[in-house]
């Protein structure tokens, strides 16, 4: 129960730290890798939550799709402002 | 200035959701209760997809309408002169390609299993979709499959068949008294066909989400 | 504390935090991992309470995967005209204007 | 076609994918659609007037369990009016775009679902993807408009109607976490003034959300280039219903389960409405761009629409008013767009001060301009008039003064900037450089924009009729 209860709040703080990071580092790069992150964060909390089957939708959909999606929207941004 | 009062803002609407939280009463209605009452009736064993596919399938139609949607206004905004994404170019290298040549058979394999699986268990067609779209996504990303650009017929049929299939399901259903009023005997055949079509045209259109930006 | 209401009230401040960081930031592509965290605020909200005396309710469980659809599809649209804009301007900021 | 309310559903998302399959058949099948949905409409109107409430349970279920569509007087009103409306906008936009832009018409189809659904909804999450089906598919049509100006505007919405549908949607976590279930009718009986802390919260994130996308001063600031940039046909449609669907959702809330907490906090939207009406009218006297100034003029009218919520009450002559405002705005509004796409058409400028002397050119254009400028002024015997008549008669019986006054001022600065227009279109002299007439005009833009016009204005002897109708309140 108390293992329970320390895996928990340590997960949700791990989750706020890896938003807050995501919010205020100040490389694009790394913003987009710790949204990455947070989802995968995300689907052991919803693990956690006993839904499974947002677990599988949040790691496929939320951070694998969103992050692809952000991560080409990026390398658009590099390829047109390196040359 | 701006910045200091929306934080402090911020906090204190949160502090104030967190004090509102911790009084809560139970809640007067048992919604899960009335879910497993009916679920002999819902045509699958899954309460979660019996909730997303009949009991709010509703919900779910309108759903797969705005990613549709979406998918209409990607389709009309995307830049038509293809820019040769950089992410791309460099990404064809061998290691990606092998893995993909191998990760992709697997993982449309898992897509079959999911969709299967839904109706007893965790997957369903959103999960099966997904992991298709990744596959295809894939295959993008290792140089195998180039983006798409303007969809032919037959393509914008695939996008658009699992909404159709739903919707006429859903209208064909008012024979019963009802929209997307499922006749237990049958719930279970037309809740399948209803997910294996969507399975696909989510693929897609998750996939074209990907592949007409890029 | 059950795990169901430790999530909500993360739940609860990662709510906030999206919501200042979408109004705050001028970068396009933060306001969009914002409005992401944002709605991932809400979904934990939404299934914490329910579920804060333990029991699943595959009730909003369903309204969640409805949620992440709603919000890949807000996504991927907000990045298109991101990415149409950025084509059009060479920049991922919207032009100030005095209209406030 | 036996459930009228099913079928104004399913029927534009049919023709809205029909639409996508087939860009070249795209505006046929919308304008056979919506027909066939206005008439649906007026059989419901018809239902609803005689015999109350209609109702349907999606899936047999019957809530909490199921979604249930409910149509009262109220939302019978508002689907006539988005068919009606809808029909000749879609006529217009046939040959404004001619050809090009063909995600119109599939963007147009999920939008006007998307409000039959949130006018037919009694499910506070149902409501949540009807929001987003409505708020995605305008930021789409927004950005329709191509250049970087349209394109920021449709962002800058986009934003916004997200952080919108984000504060909704957090307020129907709240209500389920509470109550457990999020189906209208059932959460009527159980919501009382010593309800938790929660659900008050719940209440605020769901009116503030609203708001925000019924841009309401002073979340407006997104409206003016989203609905000044965007091609006519578009704007018309979001100002003459788009807002107005976030907007019947607050009533239909606030009369509905949280009725007994919205006594306390009804000052605060006619506050803020007021301060719409002057600062929305200002800005359009002061705005250079036709259609600028026919955006300012939707945020200062908004204004008028929360003016009822402290009136409201059991004579129902705020409800009667505010009806009359959503009916007469949307149309008087739906017309003034169409006839500023037309001029902007033919002179290819855009600045009001290029509209000197295009009254000779254009006279049916700007007679259209003109009628719904009555309408918006209140004078008799427009829609407008009778929406006014009826907002002062409110206010008086409740012995606000202040509201009056408000009101009359509101119709004198709309007078000033409506004449602007009018004055420059009929008494300037058209300058030699700007006589070179870009595109021919099309009669059928010319005239749909009339039909509007006129419809805005004769609505106002209909009165009784929609009167009649919102009795059926439930």
């Amino acid at each position: 129960m108390n293992v329970d209860l320390a895996f928990d709040l340590l997960l949700a703080a791990a989750l706020l730290w890896s938003a807050w990071r995501t919010l205020a580092t100040p490389d694009i790069f790394r913003a987009v890798i710790l949204f990455i992150v947070f989802g995968l964060l995300l689907t052991l909390a919803w693990a956690r939550l006993a839904a499974p089957d947002i677990a599988l939708a949040e790691a496929a959909i939320g951070a694998g799709l969103t992050g692809a999606l952000l991560l080409d929207a990026i390398g658009v941004l590099r390829g047109r402002k390196k040359p | 200035m701006i910045r200091s009062a929306v934080v402090i803002l911020a906090a204190l609407f949160a502090a104030a959701l967190i004090v509102a939280f911790l009084d809560l009463p139970p809640a007067e209605i048992d919604l899960p209760a009335a879910v497993t009452a009916n679920m002999a009736i819902s045509g699958v064993d899954h309460p979660v997809t019996a909730v997303l596919l009949n009991f709010r399938g509703y919900d779910t139609l309108l759903e797969i309408g705005v990613l549709l949607l979406a998918l209409i206004v990607v389709l009309a905004v995307a830049p038509r002169e293809e820019v040769a994404a950089p992410l791309v170019a460099s990404a064809a290298d061998p290691v990606l390609q092998t893995l993909a040549r191998i990760a992709v058979p697997l993982m449309l394999l898992a897509a079959v299993y999911l969709l299967w699986a839904g109706a007893h268990q965790t997957g369903g067609a959103f999960q099966a979709g997904a992991v298709l779209a990744a596959a295809a996504v894939l295959l993008h990303l290792a140089g195998l499959l180039p983006g798409w650009s303007a969809p032919g017929l037959s393509l914008r049929g695939g996008l658009a068949a699992g909404f159709l299939v739903f919707l006429a399901v859903a209208a064909a259903l008012l024979t019963e008294g009802a929209l997307l009023q499922y006749p237990p005997a049958w719930a279970g055949a037309l809740i399948l066909l209803v997910e294996a079509t969507l399975a696909v045209s989510l693929g897609l259109i998750l996939a074209g989400l990907f592949l007409f930006l890029s | 504390m059950s795990t169901g209401l430790i999530f909500a009230c993360g739940g609860a401040i990662l709510f906030v935090m999206g919501v200042a960081g979408v109004i705050l930031h001028d970068h396009l592509l933060r306001r969009i991992l914002a409005f992401n965290l944002m709605g991932s605020g809400v979904f934990l909200v939404l299934i914490g309470l329910a579920q804060r005396g333990g029991v699943p309710d595959p009730v909003p469980q369903a309204m969640v995967l409805t949620g992440i659809v709603v919000a890949v599809a807000a996504t991927a649209l907000a990045l298109t005209l991101a990415r149409r804009l950025f084509a059009l301007t060479g920049g991922y900021t919207l032009p100030k204007d005095g209209d406030e | 076609m036996s459930d009228p309310l099913v079928w104004l559903i399913l029927l534009p998302l049919f023709w809205a994918t029909g639409a996508f399959l087939f860009p070249t058949r795209g505006a046929w099948l919308a304008i056979g659609g919506t027909a066939v949905q206005l008439w649906l409409a007026l059989a419901l109107a018809a239902k609803v007037g005689a015999g109350g409430t209609a109702t349907h349970a999606v899936g047999g279920w019957g809530a909490p369990l199921g979604i249930d569509l409910a149509a009262d007087g109220l939302a019978a009103l508002l689907l006539v009016l988005a068919q009606f409306v809808a029909l000749p906008l879609f006529l217009y936009a046939r040959d404004y775009f001619a050809g090009k832009a063909p995600a119109f018409w599939p963007l147009a189809g999920f939008l006007l679902a998307g409000m039959n659904v949130l006018f037919l909804s009694a499910d506070l999450f149902n409501l949540y993807v009807a929001l987003e089906l409505v708020g995605l598919a305008a930021v789409g049509l927004v950005a329709l408009g191509g250049g970087a100006g349209p394109l920021a505007a449709a962002l800058r919405y986009l934003f916004a109607t997200l952080v919108g549908s984000g504060l909704y949607l957090l307020g129907v976590a709240l209500v389920y976490g509470t109550y457990g279930t999020v189906a209208l009718a059932t959460l009527t009986p159980l919501v009382t003034a010593d309800a938790p802390r929660a659900v008050w919260l719940a209440a605020g994130l769901l009116l503030v959300g609203l708001m925000i996308k019924t841009a309401l001063f002073p979340f407006h600031y997104w409206l003016p280039p989203a609905h000044g940039g965007a091609p006519a046909p578009v704007s018309a449609l979001l100002s003459a219903l788009v807002v107005k669907a976030s907007f019947y959702l607050i009533l239909r809330l606030w009369l509905g389960p949280f009725a007994p907490l919205a006594v306390a906090a009804a000052w605060l939207p006619a506050l803020l409405g007021g301060a719409a009406i002057l600062w929305g009218s200002w800005r359009a006297i002061r705005a250079e761009r036709l259609k600028e100034l026919v955006a300012w003029s939707t945020v200062a009218q908004l204004g008028y629409l929360f003016l009822i919520f402290p009136l409201l009450g059991a004579d129902g002559l705020a409800l009667h008013a505010g009806g009359m405002q959503v009916v007469a705005h949307g149309l008087a509004k739906a017309a003034m767009f169409a006839a500023a796409g037309v001029v902007i058409q033919v002179t290819g400028r855009d600045a009001v001060a290029d509209v000197a002397g295009v009254a000779s050119r254009l006279p049916v254009t700007l007679f259209a301009f003109g009628l719904a400028g009555v309408t918006l002024m209140g004078l008799p015997p427009s829609g407008g008039f009778l929406a006014k008549w009826l907002l002062i008669d409110a206010a008086l019986a409740h012995g606000r003064w202040d509201m009056v006054i408000l009101i009359l001022v509101g119709g004198l600065l709309t007078a000033i900037y409506v004449f602007r227009v009018l004055r420059q279109a009929f008494l300037l002299p058209p300058s030699s450089e700007r006589r070179r007439v870009k595109h021919r005009p099309v009669a059928i833009l010319e005239w749909t924009a009339f039909a509007l016009a006129a419809a805005s204005v004769l609505v106002g002897l209909r009165g009784m009729e929609i009167v009649r109708l919102l009795g059926a309140v439930a």
